[in-house]
C-alpha cells in the first residue's frame, strides 16, 4: 500500500505503475500478462521493473496471438486468479474481440449467473502521433456497446492511479483505455490514493454557457478550450465520462439542464462513435432543455494519414471545440 | 480399464447419450427443443472415454455439441432438458440452450458456439492451476473443424511454451458441417500437426470407448505430472447430420453406412457380449433404465416452471445495474 | 441476365441467388468464397447450385479460418479479381474485422489512392431463432464507423436482387449484411430487376405524424407497426436506410421535418447502436424539427438468450415500435 | 547466381539499404522522420537475396521493417523520403509514412503494420493469379514474431491446401520486440513448424545474400512451377533496436557483437575481395554512388510540396463523397 500523506508529484505513467504494483503486491492472485509487458517493461515502459519484482510467473510476456492470450486470460479468471491482460495498444484488440466479446462479456449470463470472468484488460489507445492508418484507432465505443463490458478511460492522474484497484474488485471483466499521450504527463497527486469511485461522470470544469463532454484524450483539449472560451467570456462546463459503459447519463444531463447546449467532443469518426451515445441520451431524455444544435468533434471520417498537416487536420483540436462552443452559444 | 464394472461403466454412458440424443431429436420435432442442436451420436465413445479419464476437480471446456460430454461429466439430464426447454430449473437457466451448458460445480465451463473460441479458455484454466499450484488439468474439446482456426494455433503454441496442463481432445469426426477433411487441411494428419507444437500426440480410434480412455487416462496423468500439454485425435463420425437444418448432401450413404458399422455402443457391447461380461437380459435393463431415467428427466423438465421473463437482466454484470445504461 | 418482362413470385433467398448466378455468369473475374458455400449448398442454402454451375475454381469452399479468407479476399481484390466472400454469419466476422478495418478499408488511403479493393463479403445476420448470445449479434453499426466501407442492409427483394451487381460495380470494399430471418420470405419481384440505386434511403410507407427509421430485419416491423398505428389513427412514415455507411441524413431529416417526430429502430443493443447515430445527426441538423423527444428501440442490453420467452423480451418488436410511435405523438 | 555482376548487385543494395538506413536515423533525430521507424540495420542480405530473385510482375506483402524491401524492389529513394517527410510526392501521400510504403505498378503492396495482416493478402493475391491463370509468385515477408500469430496459421493451411503460389520468407531476427524466440514459440525450429503444413521449407544463413537469394530463387521456381507454396527461414538480426523508442534493454551486448561480427555487408564485400572481384577503389566508388544517390534523394524530398491539407479526405472511397456521411 502506498497511502502518503503528502500530496506527491508524478507522471500518469507512475501513477498507473503504482497501482499495477500495489495490485500485484496485495493479492497473490494478480498477475499481469501481455506482449512485452515483462523483459521490455512494457511498450510504453507502464510495466516496467515488474517482472524484477514479481517474477516471471507473475509479470508474464506472451508470444504475439492477442486472441489466445485474452482468451487466456478470460480462463485463468474462470480458475479463480486476477489476471490483468494488456494488450499492447487498441490498434490489435481487434484480434481478441471475439474473445472479449462472445466469452468475456457473455459467460455469467450464458451461464445463468454460475460463473463470472473477473478479468482486467489494459488498452493503450489514442491517435496523434504520426502512426497512420492501421495504428491511430479509437474503438473504445466498439466495447462499450457491449453488455457484461464495463469500459473505463481514466483522464486523470487519480482516476489512472485508482481505476486498477476498482477494475480488480469488479467481479466481472472491465476493459481500461489508457490515452498514450498521457503517460508522460506529470501532476500532482493528492493523498491518500486509495481506489476511486467509478460509477460517476465528473464536472472537470463549472460553468453555465455550454456543456462540453470528453474523457481520456479529449479532456485536456476540453479544458483547454474551456480555457479559452472563457477569455472570450463563455463559460464552459466541462464533464469527464469516465466510465464509457455504464454510461452516466444523469450526470450529462445535469450539466445540460444548466447549460442548455451541448458539445461532445471524443477521437472516434463521429459516425457511430461514442459521442453519438451521448448525443442519443440526451435527445431522448432531455431534448427540452436543448436552446440549440448540439455538436458532435470527432475525427474527420478518413483512415487517420501519416503526415502531420493531414493528420493534424483530421483529428479533434482546441479550436474545433472552441468553434463548436461557439457555434452552440450563438 | 479393463475390468468389467468400468467397460459396463463406459457402456452405460455411451447408451444414456445415445438414447439422450434420440429423444432430443423427437423433443425438437415436437417444437419443445428450438435454436440450433447438434448431436453426438456416433461419438459416444469419445465423449465416455475422455470424461472418465478425468478427476472431479478437473475442468472441461466443450463446443456446441456438447451433450454427450456434458452427461459423461455427470450433469443430471434434467438439467440439460429443462435448458432446452427454458425452464428455470435448466443448467443455465434457460439463456444458453443446447449450445451453451455450463456447470460450475462440475468444473464444466460450457458449451461454445463459436469454434475453437473455447480453447484459449481452456489453456487460462490451466494457466490458473499452475499459479496456484494445483495438480489439476483441463481438458478441451473441439472438432477437427477447429484446427484450421488461428485460436487453435496460438493456443496450442502458448500450452506448449508454458507447459501447462491442457489435454487437447480433437473429436476428428472428418467433416466440419459439409467440408471434408481434406478440403480443410493441408495436412490431414492432426496428430501430427499438433506434434509440430512439440506436444505429445496421439491418434486414437474415437469409436472404440476403451481405447479412448486409455490413451486420454495417459494423456491426463502425462499432463498432471508436469510433462505439458497433450493432444489426442479421436477418430470418429457423426452418424447424424450436423444439425436439425442440415439435409446432410454432401456426405456418400456408403460413407456413413461403413461408420455405422463401426457403432461405438454395438462395438463395446458385442466385446463385452463376447467375453461374456454382458447378456440379452443385462442389455434389456440396461435399456430400461436409461429409459426411465429419461423419461423421468423429461417430466421433471417440462414441469418446471419457465424462467421468468422479469429476471432477463439477471446475470449481465454485478456492478452496473446502480448506475444502469 | 435475367430481365424478365413480367413481375414474378421469388423469396429472398432466390432473389440473392439470382444476383450471385448473374455476378459469376457475366464476368470471370468474380468468384465466391467462404465456409460451406459449396458442397454444402450455403449455410443458409442462398448459393445452392452454384459449385455445380460454376465449379471448384469459382465456388471455393474454405477451412474455417475467417481472418484468412477475409484477408485472401483482400488480396486477390487487389490481384485484379472481383471476390464475393461470404463470412457465414455476423458472429464470426469479429474473427476478420482486422482484416477488415485495418486492410481493406484502409488501402486505399494508406497507398495513397495507388490502390483499391473491390471486394464483396456478404454477411448474413439477424437474431430471433434462439440461438442464444454467441449467436444472435447485431454488429453493422460497427462497421458503419469505419471509414473506407460501404455498409448495405437489404430489406426488399429488389435490394436483395440488385445490390450485389452495385456492390461489385463499387471499386472499394462493401458490406452486405443479409437478413437471416427474410431468406425465406416470399414476394413479388418487378422487371426488369436491373442493379439498383444505393445512395438514397427509400420511404416506404409515407405518413405524417411520426418517422420511424429502420432497415433490414426492422423494416418489416416497423411497417407493421405503422399498419397497426394507421388503425388507430396514427400516420406513420417508414424509412428504410438501405445503406448504412454512407447515411443518407438527407432522406431522414427530409422525413422529420414533415413529421416532427422520430422512432428509431434497430436490432442492437440501444447503448452505441446504429440508432445512435440517426439520432446523432438529427439532433446536430434538425433539432429545431423535433416536437417529441426521440425514441430508440433496439435491443435490451443483455447477451441474447436463448429461451424463447426471454429472447422475445430482449429483442424489438412490432408492440414496442407502437408504444414508442404513440409515446411520440404524445 | 556466381557471377561478380550478380554478387556486385547484392553488395550495392545492400550498401543503398544500410546507409539509407543511417540516414533515416539522422532525419529522425533531427525531426524529419516522424511516427515509428523500424530499421533493417543488420538484416539487408535478406532484403538483397529475396527481392533479387523475383520478376518484376510478382508481388512483395512485407511488414513496417520494409525500407529495405522497398528499395531491393527498385523503389526509388526519393519517393520513400518524401513520403516520411509528408510530401506530394511520397509514394503513398504521405498517409502511410515509413510503415506504410506502397508501389502499385512494381506490385509492391505494403508495407503492412499488424503483424501477420499481410500474410492472408499475400495468399490472396497468389490466388488471383491463379484464378486468372498467371504465371507469378508473390513473396511475403514477416518476423518470427507473426508465426505466433493466428493468421499466419490460417494463411499458411489456406495456401498449402489450395496450392498457392506464394513464398513465405520469415525474417527472423530471433527477437519479436523485446520477446527473445525460445519465449515466444514452443518450437523454436520455424522451417520445420512450417513444414508441418505440407509446405516445402528451407532454413538459410540469412546474413548471406547469395545465399539467401539462391534459396529464394529455388523457391520462386517451385511456386511458380506449380509445386505449391515455400517457406524460408532466414536466420538474420537487427543490429539495431527494434525501433527509434525501444532501449533496447533485453539482449545481450555479447549477443550483438557476435552477430555484428557476421554483418552481411562486409561478409559479402569480404569474398568479393578475396575472389579479387572487389578492392578498395571499388568499394569507395560504390559507396559515393550511394551517398549521392542518398543525399539527392533527400534534397528532391526535402523540396518537394507537403501533401496538401485540401486533400485529406482524397482516397478513401470512390463513390460515397456523393451523399457524404
Ligand atoms: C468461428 C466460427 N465459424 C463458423 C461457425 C459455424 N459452424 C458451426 S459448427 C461448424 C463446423 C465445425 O466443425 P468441427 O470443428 O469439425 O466440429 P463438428 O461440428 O464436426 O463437431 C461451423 C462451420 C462457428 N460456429 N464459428
Ligand atoms: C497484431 C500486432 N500485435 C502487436 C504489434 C506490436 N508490434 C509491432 S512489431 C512487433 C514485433 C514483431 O516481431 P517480428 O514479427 O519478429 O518482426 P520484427 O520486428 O522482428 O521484424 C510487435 C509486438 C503489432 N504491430 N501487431
Ligand atoms: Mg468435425
Ligand atoms: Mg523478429
Amino acid at each position: 500500500m502506498n497511502l502518503t500523506a503528502e500530496p506527491r508529484t508524478l507522471t500518469f505513467r507512475e501513477a498507473l505503475r503504482e497501482g499495477l504494483r500495489e495490485a500485484l503486491a496485495g493479492d497473490e492472485r494478480v498477475f499481469l500478462m501481455g506482449e512485452d509487458v515483462g523483459r521490455y517493461g512494457g511498450c510504453f515502459a507502464v510495466s516496467q521493473g515488474l517482472l524484477e519484482e514479481f517474477g516471471e510467473e507473475r509479470v508474464r510476456d506472451t508470444p504475439l496471438s492477442e486472441s489466445a492470450f485474452v482468451g487466456a486470460g478470460i480462463g485463468a479468471a474462470l480458475g479463480g486468479t486476477l489476471p490483468i491482460v494488456e494488450i499492447m495498444t487498441v490498434n490489435f484488440a481487434m484480434l481478441a474481440l471475439d474473445q472479449i466479446v462472445n466469452n468475456a462479456a457473455t459467460l455469467r449470463h450464458m451461464s445463468g449467473g454460475q460463473l463470472n470472468v473477473p478479468l482486467v484488460v489494459r488498452i493503450p489507445t489514442g491517435p496523434g502521433r504520426q502512426l497512420a492508418a492501421q495504428h491511430s484507432h479509437t474503438l473504445e465505443g466498439w466495447f462499450a456497446h457491449v453488455p457484461g463490458l464495463r469500459v473505463m478511460a481514466p483522464a486523470t492522474l487519480e482516476d489512472a492511479r485508482g481505476m486498477l484497484a476498482a477494475a480488480l474488485a469488479d467481479p466481472d471483466p472491465v476493459l481500461v483505455f489508457e490515452q498514450i499521450g498521457l503517460y508522460g504527463v506529470r501532476g500532482e497527486l493528492a493523498a491518500p490514493a486509495g481506489p476511486v469511485g467509478l460509477d460517476r461522470a465528473a464536472v472537470r470544469r463549472p460553468g453555465s454557457d455550454v456543456t462540453v463532454v470528453a474523457y481520456g484524450g479529449t479532456l485536456a483539449p476540453a479544458l483547454e478550450a474551456a480555457a479559452e472560451l472563457a477569455s472570450g467570456g463563455v463559460s464552459a462546463e466541462v464533464v469527464d465520462l469516465r466510465t464509457l459503459r455504464p454510461l452516466d447519463t444523469a450526470t450529462v444531463i445535469g450539466s445540460v439542464a444548466r447549460t442548455h447546449r451541448l458539445v461532445v467532443v471524443d477521437n472516434a469518426w463521429r459516425t457511430g462513435g461514442p459521442g453519438a451515445e451521448v448525443v442519443a441520451r440526451v435527445a431522448e431524455e432531455a431534448l427540452d432543455e436543448l436552446d440549440a444544435p448540439v455538436e458532435r468533434i470527432g475525427a474527420v471520417e478518413v483512415p487517420i494519414p501519416y503526415a502531420r498537416q493531414l493528420e493534424e487536420a483530421a483529428l479533434p483540436s482546441v479550436g474545433r471545440v472552441v468553434e463548436a462552443a461557439r457555434r452552440a452559444v450563438g | 480399464m479393463s475390468g468389467r464394472a468400468d467397460a459396463l461403466e463406459l457402456l452405460s454412458t455411451m447408451l444414456r447419450i445415445r438414447r439422450f440424443e434420440e429423444r432430443c431429436v423427437e423433443l425438437y420435432s415436437a417444437g419443445a427443443i428450438r435454436g440450433f442442436l447438434h448431436l453426438c451420436v456416433g461419438e459416444e465413445a469419445v465423449a465416455a472415454g475422455v470424461l472418465s479419464a478425468l478427476a472431479p476437480d478437473d475442468a472441461v471446456v466443450s463446443t456446441y455439441r456438447e451433450h454427450g460430454h456434458a452427461l459423461a461429466r455427470g450433469m443430471p439430464m434434467e438439467s440439460l432438458l429443462a435448458e432446452m426447454f427454458g425452464r428455470a430449473t435448466g443448467c443455465s437457466r434457460g439463456r444458453g440452450g443446447s449450445m451453451h451448458l455450463f456447470d460450475a460445480g462440475r468444473r464444466f465451463y460450457g458449451g461454445n458456439a463459436i469454434v475453437a473460441g473455447g480453447i484459449p479458455v481452456a489453456v487460462g484454466l490451466a494457466l490458473a492451476d499452475r499459479l496456484r499450484a494445483r495438480p489439476r488439468v483441463t481438458a478441451c474439446l473441439f472438432g477437427d473443424g477447429a484446427v484450421a482456426e488461428g485460436e487453435f494455433h496460438e493456443s496450442l503454441n502458448l500450452a506448449a511454451l508454458w507447459h501447462l496442463p491442457v489435454v487437447f481432445c480433437c473429436e476428428n469426426n472428418r467433416y466440419a458441417m459439409g467440408t471434408a477433411l481434406a478440403r480443410s487441411h493441408a495436412e490431414t494428419d492432426l496428430a501430427l500437426r499438433a506434434g509440430s507444437y512439440g506436444v505429445r500426440s496421439w491418434a486414437v480410434d474415437g469409436m472404440d470407448a476403451v481405447a479412448v480412455h486409455e490413451a486420454t487416462a495417459l494423456a491426463v496423468d502425462t499432463a498432471r505430472a508436469g510433462g505439458g500439454p497433450c493432444f489426442l485425435e479421436l477418430r470418429t463420425y457423426r452418424f447424424r447430420a450436423h444439425s436439425m437444418y442440415d439435409a446432410d448432401r454432401y456426405r456418400d450413404r456408403a460413407e456413413i453406412e461403413a461408420w455405422r458399422a463401426r457403432d461405438p455402443v454395438e462395438v463395446l457391447a458385442g466385446s463385452l457380449t463376447a467375453d461374456g461380461l454382458l447378456d440379452e437380459a443385462a442389455r434389456k435393463e440396461l435399456e430400461e433404465a436409461v429409459g426411465r431415467e429419461i423419461d423421468e428427466a423429461v417430466c421433471a423438465a417440462e414441469a418446471a416452471p419457465l424462467e421468468p421473463v422479469e429476471d432477463l437482466t439477471r446475470f449481465v454484470t454485478t456492478i452496473y445495474p446502480e448506475v444502469g445504461t
